[in-house]
C-alpha cells in the first residue's frame, strides 16, 4: 500500500501540475465571463516558448534556465492571449470561435517558426529541464514526506500553492469580487463604477498567462521538446477541469489532480497482479471512464458564470 | 442655482429611432419629481442619459447649475447621482454586503476586503433610513422588497444626492410598496432628491411634488402635482381620455371549470409552498388571487400549467384529472397561460413575433403538417394577432426581443386568448404597464369571462384585483384563507387578510 | 437598410478571407519567402489540375459533415467537442459492416452508412442522456468520449476486424463509395460519392432547422429552454435528439473516410483531427449548413493546397494554418468590419 | 520503431536545384514520407539520406532525379504519391507501414511506375517490400540489457501494440531470456506514439519497481521515458538506470551532465535499403514483386556502441557472439509472441 501510494502520488502529481496551473487560467478567464477553449493554444504557446528560450540560454543561465524559461513563456502566454481578448472582447466576436482560432494559431505559429528557426519540424531536447528534488524538511515527515515530498518536481506543488492564491485572490480580494461580477452581471458591475473591459482583458491575460505557465511546466518536465505533438489534448482536458470544478479554482486543482490520479492509476494497475489479466484497453480507457461516472454520480449539475459567453455591450440588456 | 439637477433640450436617437427629443426636466432640491409616459415613452432613456450609460446627441446636463459631461456610471456617482434600475443591477450569487460595497470596497492591509467595516458601514445607512437588510444573505434568497432596498443602499453607500428610480414599485407587493414610500420621504427629509419613474398615478399624488410626462419621445412639460388629478395626468400622457373604472357586467358564473382540492406544491428548494390548497372556478367568472409575494402563488400556478410536479391533491378541468400531466397535455386540455415572467417563460426572444405567436401551436395544423411548418400560416396568424391586439411592432418578422415590454405582453395576450383556452390563467398581466395598456388588457380578460372562460387572475396591484375579479380568493401561507366579493370588501380588509389576520365576520373558507 | 444587411453577410467572409491571405503574405515576407510563389503553389495545390480539384473536394467532404454535426448541436445550444471521436465510431462501425456482411450494394452500402450513422448516434447519446437527465456538462463528457473511441476503436481493430495487425482489410466493393469513373477524370484522385451524400446532408440539416417542428423545438430549447417547458415542449427529449442528430452527422464523416477514401481503418495513434477541425468550419459557417459547406470547401482547399507549399516554394506548410486561424479571427470580429465598412462608406458621401 | 513515430512534419531543407556533376543518369527515384518530414531524426530523415548518398553517387539532385514528398497526415500520402506518379519517378518509395493502403492501391492504378515501402509488404508485381529484421537487432540489445541489469528486471515500452512492434517486444525479450532465462520483462504499450506524458508515467512505475533498463519503441512517447531515467540521475548519479534507444543512435537524448542514460540503440539502417533499392533501380533489376529483408547481414540493423562507458568489452563481446550465432542461423530468433512461447520453451 505505501509502497503504491508512494509511486502513485508523485507521478500523479507531475501530470496534474501542468493541467493546475492551466485550468487556473481557465478559471480567471470564465470567471470574468469569457469562454476559453484556447487553452489548448495557449499550453501550445507556453511549450514553445520554454522549449526555445531553454534552448537558447541554457549556456548563459545554466541551472537557472528552466525557471526563467517558464517566467518567459508565462510572459509570452498572457501577450499572445491578448489575441483572443481583443477578438472577444473589444471586437465582441463569438468567444467560442476566437478561442478555436487561438488553437489553431498557436500551433501554426510555434511549428512554423520552429521550422523557419531550426529547419526542421522538432527541436532538439533541452539540456536544462525540470528535474525531481526532495522538499526540504517535509520531506523527513514519517509516512507523509516520502509519499508527498519525496523525488516531486518542485513546480507541482508551486501549482498547487497558485491555485491557493487563485482562491484567495477571486474570493477574497476586491479585485476577485470585481472580476466575479463582470461575469455574473457585467451591467450591474459597469453601473458601479467597474470597467467591465477592463476586468475581462485581464482575466483572458491571467488565462494566457496561466496557460503558457502550464505548457511551459508541461514541456519542461515531460516531454524536453518542442513538435506539433507536444501538447495534444492537455488544453481540452484543463478545460474539462474548469468545468469539472464548477469554475473554482481549488476546484478545478482537484479535477486536474483527478485526472492525474486515475492516469497514474492506470498505469500501475496494469502491474497490480489481481488486474493483470484485465485487457490493457479497459485500462486505457479507464481514467476517461471514471471521470465521466464522477460527474454523472456525485459532481452533477454544475453552472457557469452567468454572463460567460456573451460579449458586453454597453447599454444593452 | 435652486435646481440640483437639470436635463436641458436632452435629444438621444437610436438607429431608426428618437427615443428622446427635446426633453428638459428640472430637479430642485429635496423635491420627489415624477416622470411619467407610455411604454415606450423614453423614460428609461432619459435617465440612462443621466446616470452616464448613453451619451445624448444634444443638450445639456448641470448638475448645481454646473455644466456637466456625464461619461460614465462611475462619473455619475462621483456627482452624487445613483439610480435604481428596473431590472435590478445585483449579482445574485453576491451577498447583499458584497453587492453594496462591489466597486468600492473597504480593504485590510493585506488586500483582503475589510467585510467587517463593511457590514457595520451597511448597517448604520439602514439604522438611519430604515432600509432593513440581511447583510449576510445572497440575492438569490431574498425577497425583491429587500432586493431593492440593497438597490437603494448602494447608491447611499456610494454618496448619492440625488436618486433615479426606474419603475420601483412595479414589482413590489402592496405591503412593500409602503414601506417603499416611507423609504422616499425619510431619504427627502434627509436632503436627497429623487426622480420617479412609475405608471401608477396614485403613487404620484401620493408621494410627488412634480411631475414631467413625455410622449412618444417629446417632452410635454411639467405640473405641480398638488394642482392636478389623475385624469389629468393620465389625457396629458397617453393624448386622450382614459377610462379608470373598468366596465363589466356582473359576473354569470355557470359549471365549475377548475377544481383544486388540498393540494401541496414544493418550491426549488424543496419547502412545501402550497399547503393543502382549494380552490375552484366557474365558467363565467374571474377569480382574483390575493396575496403577499412568497405565499406560494407562483407554485400554484406552475402546478397548474404543469411546470411544477405537485406533492399530492388534485387538479381537475371540467373534471378531467390534469394533476401533474405534462405542460403540453394541460395546455391542450384548454388552460392558456399568461405567465408572469415574460422574458423567461413568455417568449422566445430570439424568435420572431411570428415564431413566437405559434409557440404552443406550431405542431398543429394549419401551422405544420406531417412535422413540416407552414411560414405563410403562421405569419397570416400574426398579421391578423398583432392587428387585433395593436402589438406595436415594426412586422411580424422582427424579433420579440426588440418589441417594449408592452408590446411584448400583448403579443403574449393575444397568443393565449386567440386560443380561447377554458380556463385562461393571467399572472401579474399588467406588471410594469402604462395605463393605456392595462386598460386595453382588464377589457380582453372581460371579454374572455363574457365568452364563458374561466380567468383566474393573480396579482399585486390590489386596484386590479379589486377592478377586474368577480370573486377575490386571499392567499396566505399556502392556502386560501378567505373567499370574498370585491363589492363586499376593501383594500384595508385585503391587507389584513394577506397578512394572516383573520377578519370576523368572513373567516376561512375554502372556495366551495 | 435589408439590402445593406445582406450585403454585408456576403462581404464579410470575402473580407476576412482576404484579409487572412494578406497577412499571410506579409508573414511569408517577414520570413524570407516569396508570397506570389507561395500562393501559387497554394493554388496549384488546391486547383492545379484535375487530380487536385478531386483531392480537393474529397477533403472538404468530412468537413461538411463534422461541421454540420457541430453547427447543428450548436443551433441547441448545446457544445459538441466529441465529432472527433464520433468520427472514429462511424468510421469503424461502417468498415465493419463493409467486411463482414455479404450483399449486394444495394443492400450493402446502405447498411453500411446506415452502421456509421447509428454508431456515432449513440456516441453522442451518451452526453446527450447525461446533459439532459442530470445536467453534467456536455463538454466534458464529449471530449471524455473521443479518448474512449480512440482507445476502443484501435483494440477493436486489432482484436476484432484484423488477427492483431494495424489496418483492416478493404471492404468489399458493394459496400463502397469509391467511383471509378469519378476516380478516373480526376487522374485517380480519391474524389468520391460522398460529397453528394454530405451535401445532401447539409440540405437535410437545413431543412430540419428552418422548416421543421423538430427544428423549431430545437432552436427554442437552444434560446429558452424555460420558455419552451413552458410551450409544452420536451426539453430534456430535445437535449438528447440534437446530440444524436449531430452525431449521426459525425459518425456519416467516419463514413466518408471509411467507405470513400481508404475503404479500411487503421490503428490511430492520437487524433484525426476531422472532428476538432469541424469546430473551426461550423463558426466559419455561422452555424449554417449552406455556410458550412463554404467553409468546409475553403478549409478543404486551404489544406489541400498547403501540401504543395513546401515543395512548390519552401514554404512551411502551418502558414496555411496560420491563415486559417486569421481567416476565422477575422470572421469572428465581423463587428470591427462592419465598423470600418459603414465609416468608410460616410466617408464617402 | 513504427512508421508513425511521433512525427514531426518538415521544413524544406533550402536547397536549390543546380545542375548535376558527375557521371549523369536518367533513373529517378523519389520518396513520400509518413506523418513526418526527412528531418525527423528518424526514419523518413534516415531514408532521405539514403537517397541523397545515391544522388551524390550518380549526379543528382533533390528535383532533379531525386525528392520527395512531406505528408502531414494519412490524408496526404495518396496525394503525394500520386503527384509523383505524375511527375514520372521510375520509383516511389514509401517510408512507413502506414502507407501500405496506398501504396498497395497506387500500385495497382499505375502498372507503369515502380513502387517500394520500407517496414511494409504489399503485393504487386510492380512494388517491392523492403522489411528490416528489428528482431535481430532487438534481440541483441535484449542481451545487452540482460547483462546491463543488475535488478534482473527489465521493461519494454511499446507505442501502439502492433505486430511491427511486437517484433521489437519478441526479440528483445528472447534476447535477454537467452542470456538470463530468470529474468523479468516487463512489457507495456502507452498506445501513442507521441504522448511523452504517458511514457513518462509508464517509466517512472518501472523504475519504481526496480526495472533498470528500458527498452522503447515508441516514438514520442519514448522522450517521457528517457526523461524519467535522466530525472532519477540527476537525484541519484549513482543509481543505475538506463534507456534503450529505437530506430537511429538515441545517444544524445540520454546525455545528462557527464552521465548518459542511453545504454545503446537498435539502428534501423533505412538508408542502407533505400540506396540498395535505389541501386537496383538503376541497373534495371527493381526487385517488383519480391520482398526484401535488411537484417544483421545486410547491414540493414545495427547496434550502437557510443555510450563507451556503458556498453562494456564484455557486453559488446557477448554482443558479438549472438550476432555470430544469428547469422550462421544457430539461433532463428522469434518474430511475434507465438514465436516467443516457443523460443522461451526451448531455452
Ligand atoms: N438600446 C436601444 N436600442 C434601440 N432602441 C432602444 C434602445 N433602448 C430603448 N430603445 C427604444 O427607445 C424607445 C424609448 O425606450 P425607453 O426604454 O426609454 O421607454 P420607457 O419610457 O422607459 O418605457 P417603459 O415604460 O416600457 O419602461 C423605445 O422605442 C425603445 O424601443
Ligand atoms: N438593443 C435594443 N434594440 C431595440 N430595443 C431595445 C434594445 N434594448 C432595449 N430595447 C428596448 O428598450 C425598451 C426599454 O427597456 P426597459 O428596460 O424600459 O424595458 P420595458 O420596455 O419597460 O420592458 P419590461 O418592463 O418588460 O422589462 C424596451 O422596450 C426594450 O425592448
Ligand atoms: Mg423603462
Ligand atoms: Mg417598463
Amino acid at each position: 500500500m505505501f509502497d503504491i501510494l508512494q509511486s502513485i502520488v508523485p507521478t500523479a502529481l507531475f501530470y496534474s501540475a501542468p493541467l493546475i496551473f492551466t485550468a487556473l487560467g481557465g478559471v480567471f478567464s470564465e470567471r470574468s465571463g469569457v469562454i476559453n477553449i484556447g487553452l489548448e493554444g495557449l499550453m501550445v504557446m507556453g511549450a514553445f516558448v520554454g522549449i526555445v528560450f531553454n534552448l537558447t540560454f541554457a549556456d548563459v543561465l545554466g541551472a537557472w534556465t528552466p525557471w526563467v524559461s517558464i517566467i518567459v513563456a508565462t510572459a509570452v502566454g498572457a501577450i499572445f492571449s491578448i489575441v483572443h481578448a481583443v477578438a472577444s472582447i473589444s471586437f465582441r466576436s463569438d468567444q467560442t470561435i476566437s478561442g478555436v482560432a487561438i488553437n489553431m494559431l498557436a500551433l501554426g505559429l510555434g511549428v512554423y517558426l520552429t521550422k523557419l528557426w531550426y529547419g526542421k519540424g522538432q527541436t532538439d531536447m533541452v539540456q536544462q529541464p525540470f528535474y525531481t528534488t526532495d522538499i526540504p524538511l517535509l520531506s523527513e515527515i514519517p509516512i507523509i514526506g516520502p509519499i508527498f515530498f519525496q523525488g516531486v518536481y518542485v513546480t507541482s506543488y508551486l501549482a498547487i500553492i497558485v491555485a491557493f492564491i487563485a482562491w484567495y485572490v477571486l474570493y477574497k480580494t476586491s479585485f476577485g469580487l470585481r472580476l466575479r461580477a463582470v461575469g455574473e452581471h457585467p451591467m450591474a458591475a459597469d453601473t458601479n463604477g467597474i470597467n467591465v473591459y477592463k476586468m475581462r482583458y485581464i482575466g483572458v491575460i491571467l488565462s494566457g498567462a496561466l496557460g503558457g505557465l502550464g505548457g511551459s511546466v508541461f514541456a519542461l518536465t515531460i516531454v524536453s521538446n518542442f513538435s506539433h505533438s507536444t501538447i495534444v489534448g492537455q488544453g481540452f482536458m484543463a478545460l474539462a477541469a474548469v468545468i469539472f470544478g464548477k469554475w473554482h479554482p481549488l476546484g478545478a486543482m482537484g479535477a486536474a489532480l483527478f485526472f492525474g490520479l486515475a492516469q497514474s492509476l492506470s498505469v500501475v494497475g496494469a502491474g497490480v497482479p489481481l488486474l493483470a489479466d484485465v485487457p490493457q484497453v479497459y485500462l486505457l480507457i479507464a481514467p476517461y471512464v471514471l471521470t465521466i461516472l464522477a460527474l454523472a454520480g456525485f459532481i452533477g449539475r454544475a453552472e457557469a458564470p452567468k454572463a460567460s459567453g456573451i460579449p458586453y455591450i454597453k447599454g444593452n440588456r | 442655482m435652486e435646481y440640483v439637477i437639470e436635463m436641458l433640450n436632452i435629444r438621444k436617437e437610436f438607429p431608426g429611432i428618437v427615443a428622446n427629443d427635446d426633453i428638459t426636466i428640472q430637479l430642485r432640491k429635496g423635491e420627489i419629481h415624477a416622470l411619467l409616459g407610455e411604454n415606450g415613452a423614453g423614460k428609461s432613456t432619459l435617465m440612462n442619459v443621466l446616470f452616464g450609460l448613453y451619451q445624448p446627441e444634444k443638450g445639456e446636463i448641470r448638475v448645481n447649475g454646473t455644466k456637466k459631461n456625464i461619461t460614465s456610471p462611475n462619473k455619475a456617482n462621483e456627482l452624487g447621482i445613483g439610480m435604481v434600475h428596473q431590472h435590478f443591477m445585483l449579482v445574485e450569487p453576491f451577498t447583499v454586503t458584497q453587492n453594496i460595497v462591489l466597486g468600492k470596497e473597504p480593504r485590510k492591509k493585506t488586500g483582503a476586503i475589510d467585510i467587517n467595516k463593511a457590514r457595520k458601514e451597511i448597517q448604520e445607512l439602514s439604522d438611519r433610513y430604515g432600509l432593513r437588510v440581511d447583510p449576510d444573505a445572497k440575492i438569490s434568497e431574498i425577497s425583491v422588497g429587500m432586493q431593492q432596498r440593497v438597490e437603494i443602499l448602494k447608491t447611499l453607500y456610494r454618496g448619492a444626492e440625488v436618486l433615479i428610480f426606474d419603475e420601483p414599485t412595479a414589482v413590489l407587493t402592496p405591503q412593500e410598496i409602503k414601506e417603499l414610500v416611507e423609504i422616499l420621504k425619510s431619504l427627502t427629509r434627509e436632503g436627497k432628491s429623487i426622480i420617479l419613474i412609475t405608471h401608477k398615478l396614485k403613487e404620484i399624488m401620493e408621494v410627488c411634488d412634480t411631475c414631467t410626462i413625455i410622449r412618444k419621445g417629446k417632452g410635454i412639460g411639467t405640473v405641480n402635482v398638488a394642482e392636478t388629478n389623475p385624469i389629468e395626468l393620465a389625457s396629458l400622457m397617453v393624448g386622450r381620455e382614459v377610462n379608470f373604472k373598468t366596465e363589466k357586467k356582473a359576473a354569470e358564473p355557470k359549471e365549475n371549470v377548475l377544481e383544486i382540492e388540498n393540494l401541496y406544491v414544493k418550491d426549488s428548494r424543496k419547502i412545501d409552498l402550497v399547503k393543502g390548497l382549494d380552490l375552484n372556478i366557474r365558467s363565467g367568472e374571474i377569480v382574483g388571487i390575493a396575496g403577499v409575494d412568497g405565499n406560494g402563488q407562483s407554485e400554484l400556478i406552475e402546478a397548474i400549467t404543469g411546470l411544477r410536479k405537485a406533492k399530492s391533491g388534485s387538479i381537475k378541468l371540467k373534471n378531467k384529472n390534469i394533476t401533474n400531466l405534462s405542460p403540453r397535455k394541460i395546455t391542450e386540455s384548454g388552460v392558456g397561460h399568461i405567465p408572469e415572467d415574460r422574458h423567461r417563460f413568455g417568449l422566445v426572444l430570439d424568435y420572431s413575433i411570428g415564431e413566437n405567436i405559434v409557440l404552443q401551436t406550431y405542431y398543429k395544423k394549419p401551422y405544420s403538417k406531417v412535422k413540416i411548418l407552414n411560414y405563410k400560416e403562421i405569419y397570416n396568424k400574426a398579421e391578423q394577432l398583432i392587428k387585433e391586439y395593436d402589438v406595436r411592432t415594426p412586422s411580424v418578422y422582427t424579433k420579440a426581443r426588440a418589441l417594449s415590454g408592452g408590446n411584448q405582453q400583448k403579443a403574449i395576450i393575444g397568443r393565449e386568448v386567440d386560443r380561447s383556452p377554458d380556463l385562461l390563467i393571467a399572472a401579474q398581466p399588467t406588471r410594469g404597464l402604462d395605463v393605456g395598456a392595462i386598460e386595453f388588457i382588464h377589457k380582453k380578460l372581460i371579454e374572455e369571462r363574457d365568452k364563458g372562460k374561466a380567468v383566474l387572475l393573480v396579482s399585486f396591484e390590489l386596484d386590479e384585483i379589486l377592478n377586474v375579479s368577480d370573486r377575490i380568493a386571499v392567499m396566505f401561507d399556502g392556502k386560501i384563507v378567505a373567499i370574498v366579493k370585491p363589492e363586499e370588501t376593501n383594500e384595508q380588509e385585503l391587507g389584513m387578510l394577506m397578512a394572516g389576520s383573520k377578519v370576523s365576520g368572513i373567516g376561512e373558507a375554502n372556495g366551495k | 437598410m435589408a439590402n445593406n444587411k445582406r450585403l454585408f453577410t456576403m462581404l464579410i467572409p470575402i473580407i476576412s478571407v482576404l484579409l487572412g491571405l494578406s497577412a499571410g503574405a506579409i508573414i511569408m515576407l517577414v520570413s524570407g519567402y516569396n508570397p506570389i510563389t507561395g500562393y501559387i503553389a497554394l493554388w496549384n495545390g488546391a486547383f492545379g489540375d484535375a487530380y487536385t480539384i478531386g483531392e480537393t473536394i474529397r477533403r472538404t467532404t468530412p468537413y461538411i459533415l463534422t461541421g454540420l454535426s457541430i453547427a447543428f448541436a450548436f443551433r441547441s445550444g448545446l457544445f459538441n467537442i466529441g465529432a472527433e471521436g464520433q468520427v472514429i465510431v462511424g468510421w469503424l462501425a461502417a468498415i465493419w459492416v463493409g467486411l463482414a456482411v455479404d450483399a449486394p450494394m444495394i443492400i450493402h452500402l446502405p447498411l453500411a452508412i446506415l452502421a456509421s450513422v447509428t454508431a456515432g448516434a449513440l456516441w453522442a447519446f451518451v452526453p446527450g442522456i447525461l446533459k439532459a437527465k442530470l445536467g453534467v456538462h456536455e463538454v466534458i463528457v464529449t471530449i471524455m468520449m473521443n479518448y474512449i473511441a480512440l482507445f476502443s476503436a484501435n483494440e477493436i481493430i486489432r482484436k476484432v476486424l484484423t488477427d492483431g495487425g494495424t489496418t483492416t482489410e478493404p471492404i468489399a466493393a458493394t459496400a463502397s463509395l469509391a467511383s471509378p469513373w469519378l476516380q478516373s477524370i480526376t487522374f485517380y484522385s480519391r474524389m468520391h460519392y460522398g460529397i453528394l451524400i454530405a451535401l445532401f446532408a447539409a440540405v437535410i440539416m437545413w431543412f430540419i432547422i428552418e422548416r421543421t417542428t423538430l427544428g423549431y423545438e430545437l432552436k427554442a430549447v437552444g434560446y429558452n429552454q424555460h420558455a419552451s417547458k413552458y410551450a409544452g415542449m420536451n426539453v430534456s427529449k430535445n437535449i438528447v435528439l440534437t446530440m444524436v442528430i449531430a452525431g449521426a452527422f459525425a459518425g456519416l464523416a467516419g463514413a466518408m473516410e471509411g467507405l470513400g477514401t481508404y475503404g479500411t481503418i487503421s490503428v490511430m495513434s492520437g487524433n484525426i483531427n476531422i472532428g476538432f477541425d469541424g469546430i473551426a468550419v461550423a463558426l466559419l459557417g455561422a452555424n449554417n449548413p449552406f455556410g458550412v459547406v463554404f467553409a468546409a470547401f475553403l478549409f478543404g482547399a486551404l489544406k489541400e493546397g498547403a501540401g504543395e507549399m513546401p515543395t512548390g516554394a519552401g514554404v512551411p506548410t502551418e502558414l496555411v494554418d496560420i491563415i486559417i486561424a486569421l481567416i476565422i479571427f477575422f470572421v469572428a470580429s465581423s463587428y470591427i468590419i462592419r465598423w470600418a465598412l459603414l465609416r468608410f462608406k460616410k466617408g464617402e458621401k | 520503431a513504427c512508421g508513425s513515430s511521433s512525427s514531426d512534419k518538415d521544413t524544406e531543407t533550402k536547397e536549390n536545384t543546380s545542375g548535376s556533376e558527375g557521371e549523369v543518369t536518367d533513373f529517378s527515384i523519389a520518396m513520400v514520407t509518413d506523418q513526418g518530414g526527412v528531418d525527423d531524426k528518424s526514419f523518413n530523415q534516415s531514408a532521405w539520406e539514403g537517397l541523397q548518398e545515391f544522388g551524390e553517387e550518380n549526379g543528382l539532385t533533390k528535383g532533379n532525379g531525386i525528392d520527395f514528398a512531406q505528408s502531414n497526415g494519412q490524408a496526404d500520402f495518396m496525394p503525394n504519391i500520386t503527384r509523383l506518379v505524375r511527375d514520372e519517378y521510375d520509383v516511389i518509395l514509401a517510408t512507413g507501414f502506414l502507407l501500405k493502403e496506398d501504396i498497395q492501391k497506387a500500385a495497382l492504378q499505375f502498372p507503369d511506375s515502380n513502387f517500394a515501402i520500407v517496414d511494409e509488404t504489399v503485393d504487386a508485381p510492380n512494388a517491392a517490400s523492403l522489411g528490416f529484421a528489428e528482431h535481430q537487432g532487438s534481440f541483441l540489445v535484449g542481451v545487452a540489457a540482460a547483462l546491463k541489469s543488475e535488478t534482473g528486471k527489465l521493461g519494454f515500452v511499446g507505442g501502439i501494440d502492433s505486430p511491427l512492434i511486437q517484433k521489437f517486444e519478441a526479440g528483445f525479450t528472447a534476447g535477454a531470456k537467452s542470456v538470463n532465462p530468470d529474468i523479468l520483462v516487463d512489457v507495456q504499450y502507452a498506445e501513442h506514439f507521441s504522448d511523452a506524458a504517458k511514457g513518462k508515467l509508464i517509466a517512472s512505475n518501472m523504475y519504481d519497481n526496480g526495472i533498470d533498463v528500458i527498452y522503447h519503441a515508441a516514438g514520442g512517447t519514448g522522450n517521457g521515458v528517457f526523461n524519467q531515467a535522466k530525472d532519477i540521475k540527476q537525484n541519484d548519479p549513482e543509481r543505475q538506470v538506463w534507456v534503450i534507444g529505437v530506430d537511429r543512435d538515441q545517444h544524445e537524448e540520454g546525455q545528462i551532465g557527464e552521465h548518459n542514460v542511453t545504454l545503446t540503440s537498435m539502428v534501423k539502417r533505412v538508408d542502407v535499403a533505400v540506396k540498395e533499392i535505389a541501386n537496383l533501380g538503376k541497373n534495371g533489376e527493381f526487385p517488383g514483386g519480391e520482398k526484401l529483408e535488411f537484417g544483421i547481414e545486410e547491414d540493414g540493423i545495427a547496434v550502437t556502441t557510443t555510450n563507451e562507458e556503458a556498453m562494456t568489452e564484455d557486453i559488446i563481446k557477448a554482443v558479438d557472439e549472438w550476432q555470430e550465432k544469428i547469422l550462421n542461423g544457430e539461433v532463428e530468433v522469434p518474430t511475434n509472441r507465438e514465436e516467443l512461447k516457443a523460443f522461451e520453451e526451448s531455452l
